[in-house]
């Protein structure tokens, strides 16, 4: 199994989200997170002292799946996430050892 | 002079700016993206400061300048022979001007819920400066300035037809030619802070008492009955709107229950100088579910992004209380009776036709405005800074900070 | 009628309506988890609806009416009988009408605090309606309706009694019969903020201006002391009970400084119209020396789930209050003197005797009334509920949302 | 006594307790760290507390007591006295002790801004209580207690000298003092919460009626004419800065609107009582367009960290409006006209005399206290808790949780 | 080493780390995510317009452990997090090449 | 390459991004999460009622680098995060199989 980490710009985690579920996948975690990278973030201007904001808000989505779907996950991700603009993000892919389902105790797989 | 009038007048003022800033705007801010929360409240606040000066300029002119039936002229732009020593009624004109001023502000305000999240920002300030002088003041002037419709005996205490008519017409026309948000209407975002907007609907409740129980412009019966059903109304609408939720979903929510409020706010407003407690209830009430139903017509039906509802619940229920005022005010139903020689039926035929002027005046000049304002100035952002908000596009803020 | 009296009263209804909405439900509301913020809000604005229309209906008549020692009976009920120009002492009797609905309104608002993070909405309205009309409309016609309590000559200027000690203890016996929240005492979750709180409290200090001193029902030499020693009485509160919090934590807490104004003002109610600014000061550092004890004792040493201390601010500030006005009433002590007759003893005995009837009185009917409702309504939450928090269960939205 | 006049006082006093809390509050604590958002609300809150026994302890004394052109005296400590029936010109005595209390309580509260994120607690309630009590009273005595400012024809309506300069120059000589927040100017973090700040900037702006118009101490045709010269004044202030920050980031923000609102507040606030409408226009431009250098000025040019930007807001628009007073004030300019005697030269050079002396005296007895406190309390927090924020160090507290 | 990945119900959060410190592991850290899956979200509904929530609130737990305390952690935080309910969560376990403590520059094992 | 998960202090965020532009890394993903160890949570207290405080916040920095400047990268993340105070945080690296560029599809190296 693999664990994927996908970077994504906030407004398309819906998109991605039904991308995946067009391949099976029908789980994941996503959180909110600041990217740092050729993108650059807008300064912000309060009473004429400005702040550089060196970060911009993305989203991470975690998700686990079988090995043999990995390559059809990140295209479905990639496909979903691209706005072919600077700042679209990264995905990248980890080994997952091992997964289980809190609930009732499956294992590998199944646990997804 | 009369000092208590003074008094109770100065208050109100202080209560109806209370209600725009910061009543409305967070009122509306805590309903959209928490992308877009600061552009609401300066768009709210902009319009405050703008529009005071155009009121001083020419607006208050045009609206209680003397001159003829139509407008008032410029005669007191600028307060020009308005000197601390005139009076109006029995306080200070300056109070007068002062107390207008806050509705002056508080009608182009009330618009802003129909265009944010996707709007420019210079566009709204343009827009809400010209609109006062050319679409509010004048109307002012007909109905309380002792203009044609006040001639004809058109019933509208505190502005149900001046306030909710014209900004709720003027809001659907806008919303229209603006176009709806993006992914309107499934897949725009939830409000963002529906305790923001309460807080703001408390702030509008309690403001109210200036606006209706202050629009006796003295501290007497009149406006001890205005405060009275002008409360009873708000309290009816908020349970009336959250019955029809309940009723569709087994669930009364806080964004729907203030906003039924606002809907008996509106609705009253007109009558709160005519209708006794009872015509109060009716008013609430009515104003409460037929706005309810009204909102769901624009978005769902006619796939309208008024965004906030400024038409269904306002521009609704400004008109609704308008005409109910017709029959509320006699005598028969609690009210202070009919004016010499008018019937329900004449009275009901004089305050529709009011609204349908208005209402069109305000539609088309809006139409006509905004048409011509596109050509200089941006009108809708494009879409990348719609996405990211625009919050940080246009004013160079963010709402919220954590990191 | 006077105009003065009328303007001053117009102002303080607005006040005290502001008190509730929105001071009192943020200073609730700042309280709890963030996944009941709404649900807090939302029952304070329920309450603040239903009630109006329940005081309209009946509560007014109950509390005001003509009748007998007892109660007022019903003859006002929709304010029958009172027109535009009624009077009531100096002011039109809508007004005051309307600025004892204010009073109506918040006391059972004050109980909301008993009972969060677990309760069903439903019960709220139902019983706040209820008890409003069975409860509290009694007391006050008792009190300040001409009843038997005022025969006895109890003083309690703007509600010790009425509606805190009313409050007080109806809210402690709502809060044993409905069982601590899930994890008290050790594993409940802090105030999600803070901030709101203190915003809550500071329109809370700004409105109990219009509750004191609106009591004297005239802007006269009495409205002016009464809001003297108010807000000597808050201030002294706030500073009493920060340094309980300094001798024992060496910090001085926000929510706690704000808890102890609010424990000063309660103490100062009853008293606001009968002492003078040194007895002022003495109530409200008694007042937040006390409140302080008593919240550490309910919670820790009897393990009763107060969740937000009505009891021990309100209850025991008001009762307090109104036993202490019998001593500072006395000229001797800065007040303005005791009634014909009276000695501080027989005053003192007064007071007490108001105080328990008072309080057996709220506490029994709070008890059948709760009994009673729930065999038709649900009383709480079911556990998964509680845990994922009322607002999106009972109202079906969120109070932030992030992504 | 009049009730017309005590019926807009009891409403002023309301109003100006109002901007302090919780007004002033949010508007500072929304441009602070979310770290530190609890201790500035609890910087204005306990100063009002605080400042409220001191200033009936000494601090009314000292500034309305009879006594000589220097100082009142401590004849009216505690208000021995002044009784339920003393009257202080139409109102009674007690209130125009509270209206001047609440003037007493944001003077201080305005310092907050000046030290924000790095003052320790108690060094701000001991210093705040003396401040008032030197600083503060003499300076009221001098110009609205009949002292030597008055009588040598110092216009100062509602406060410019009063409470902005002192405020303003103590302000700065305390950040100086203090030193700069860590990071100081490149990487202290941005404001974190600019909503906040413009719901307090909207209730200074309502408050500032009161504060202003309550000026009059009557509901008459000065308090018209001064909440008039206020409103538009606020609102040129706004558009001035906006417009500034267009020019040079061509965006407008909301931070800056309502920190030029305030500007304008300050500049008109001497000038309130003797000028007309256009001169409140002039005076609000001018404010908002100087204050806005001045801000850039300290902070980037001269590398003072008066966080809040205290001295190039209040001290500068309250000179600055003082200064134009003497202009505006004359007929010619739709002032009220200069005092028998006087040309528009001898004025400012009265108005300036005024302030300098009182900047002198503010600044250096500022120092004084500030370097006696420093011997027996924490000026300053260590590094940890500068980087950790206040809230959790000094309160115990957090201002938002989450988890 | 092995790096855990679990996402738990957010009430949870007290008992798992309390589980974990059962079988002493003193270090976590926690995170709040928003999880799609089998659990469904409420919809919320503001004017009657209804919007469909897809991620429900969860907590992400992150901990090091040493490969022989890997069951033991996976067992603790399965019986602490496990409330029989959809949406109890998922346990994920990654491979952790090396680890360092910061302050003392301790690596491996004695950095957790 | 090498996926780097780092635990520091939030004030120490920009010395962090700093340092690694240093060593030549000019991407990374930011997160707010709350840490659990061997420092202790302050307690709060409203109304006399203690609350222990077990999580404090700290800063998640996750960066995907080439196997050849790993332990640079660590170094310098040590080195920006270092108070020599308890609770600095720690450094994890993980084995980081693939990386794709959203916007480009390029992989591997090129699509850090
Ligand atoms: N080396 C990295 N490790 C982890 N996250 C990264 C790295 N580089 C970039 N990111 C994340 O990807 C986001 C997008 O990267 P950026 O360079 O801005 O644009 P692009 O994805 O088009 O190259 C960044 O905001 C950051 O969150
Ligand atoms: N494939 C996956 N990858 C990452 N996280 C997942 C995955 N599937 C589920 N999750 C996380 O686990 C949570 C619970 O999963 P869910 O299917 O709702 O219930 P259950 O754990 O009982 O199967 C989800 O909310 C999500 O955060
Ligand atoms: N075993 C672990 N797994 C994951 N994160 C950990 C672990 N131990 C500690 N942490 C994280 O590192 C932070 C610092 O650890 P702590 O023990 O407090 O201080 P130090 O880093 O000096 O040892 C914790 O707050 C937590 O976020």
């Amino acid at each position: 199994m693999k664990f994927i980490v996908a970077i994504i710009k906030p407004h398309k985690l819906d998109d991605v989200r039904e991308a995946l579920a067009g391949v099976g996948i029908e789980g994941m975690t996503a959180s909110e997170v600041k990217g740092y990278g050729r993108q650059k973030g807008q300064t912000e201007i309060y009473r004429g002292a400005e702040y550089q904001v060196n970060f911009v808000p993305k989203v991470k989505i975690e998700v686990a799946v079988d090995d043999d779907v990995v390559d059809n996950v990140v295209d479905a991700i990639r496909n979903a996430a691209n706005t072919e603009k600077i700042g679209d993000g990264k995905i990248f892919v980890l080994d997952l050892q091992s997964a289980v389902r809190v609930r009732t105790g499956e294992t590998g797989s199944d646990a997804l | 002079m009369q000092g208590a009038d003074t008094a109770w007048i100065l208050t109100s003022t202080a209560l109806v700016l209370f209600m725009t800033l910061p009543g409305l705007a967070l009122f509306y801010a805590g309903l959209v993206r928490a992308q877009n929360v600061l552009s609401v409240l300066m768009n709210c606040f902009a319009i405050a400061a703008t529009v005071s000066i155009l009121w001083f300029a020419v607006g208050y002119s045009i609206a209680f300048g003397d001159g003829n039936a139509w407008w008032g002229g410029l005669g007191k732009s600028f307060l020009s022979g308005v000197g601390i020593d005139s009076v109006s009624g029995t306080i200070p004109e300056t109070l007068f001007f002062m107390f207008q001023m806050t509705f002056a502000i508080i009608t182009p305000a009330l618009i802003v819920g129909a265009y944010p999240e996707r709007i420019h920002f210079s566009f709204v300030v343009a827009f809400s400066v010209i609109w006062v002088a050319i679409v509010y003041a004048p109307v002012v002037h007909w109905v309380w300035g002792g203009g044609f419709l006040a001639e004809m005996g058109l019933l509208d205490f505190a502005g149900g037809v001046v306030v909710h008519v014209t900004a709720g017409i003027s809001a659907l026309v806008l919303a229209m030619m603006l176009g709806p948000r993006r992914g309107f209407p499934n897949e725009v975002q939830p409000p963002h802070s529906p305790g923001l907007t309460m807080i703001g609907a408390a702030m509008l409740w309690v403001g109210w008492f200036g606006f209706n129980a202050g629009s006796a412009l003295a501290a007497d019966a009149a406006a001890g009955m205005a405060m009275t059903v002008t409360h009873i109304s708000a309290a009816a609408g908020a349970i009336a709107w959250s019955v029809m939720e309940l009723i569709r979903y087994r669930k009364a929510s806080l964004v729907g229950a203030v906003t039924g409020m606002v809907a008996g706010l509106a609705t009253i407003t007109p009558a709160s100088g005519s209708v006794g407690p009872v015509g109060g209830l009716v008013l609430g009430i009515a104003g409460g579910v037929v706005c309810y139903m009204i909102t769901q017509a624009v978005k769902q039906r006619f796939r309208i992004d008024d965004s906030l509802d400024v038409f269904a619940v306002h521009g609704v229920g400004g008109a609704l209380g308008t005409l109910l005022t017709a029959f509320f005010v006699s005598a028969a139903l609690g009210g202070n009776g009919l004016a010499e020689g008018m019937t329900m039926g004449s009275q009901l035929g004089v305050q529709a036709l009011g609204i349908v002027i208005v209402a069109v005046w305000s539609g088309v000049l809006t139409a006509i405005i905004a048409t011509v304002l596109k050509m200089f100035l941006t009108f809708r952002v494009d879409e990348e800074t719609e996405v990211q908000g625009l919050d940080l596009s246009l004013h160079g803020e963010r709402g919220y900070h954590n990191m």
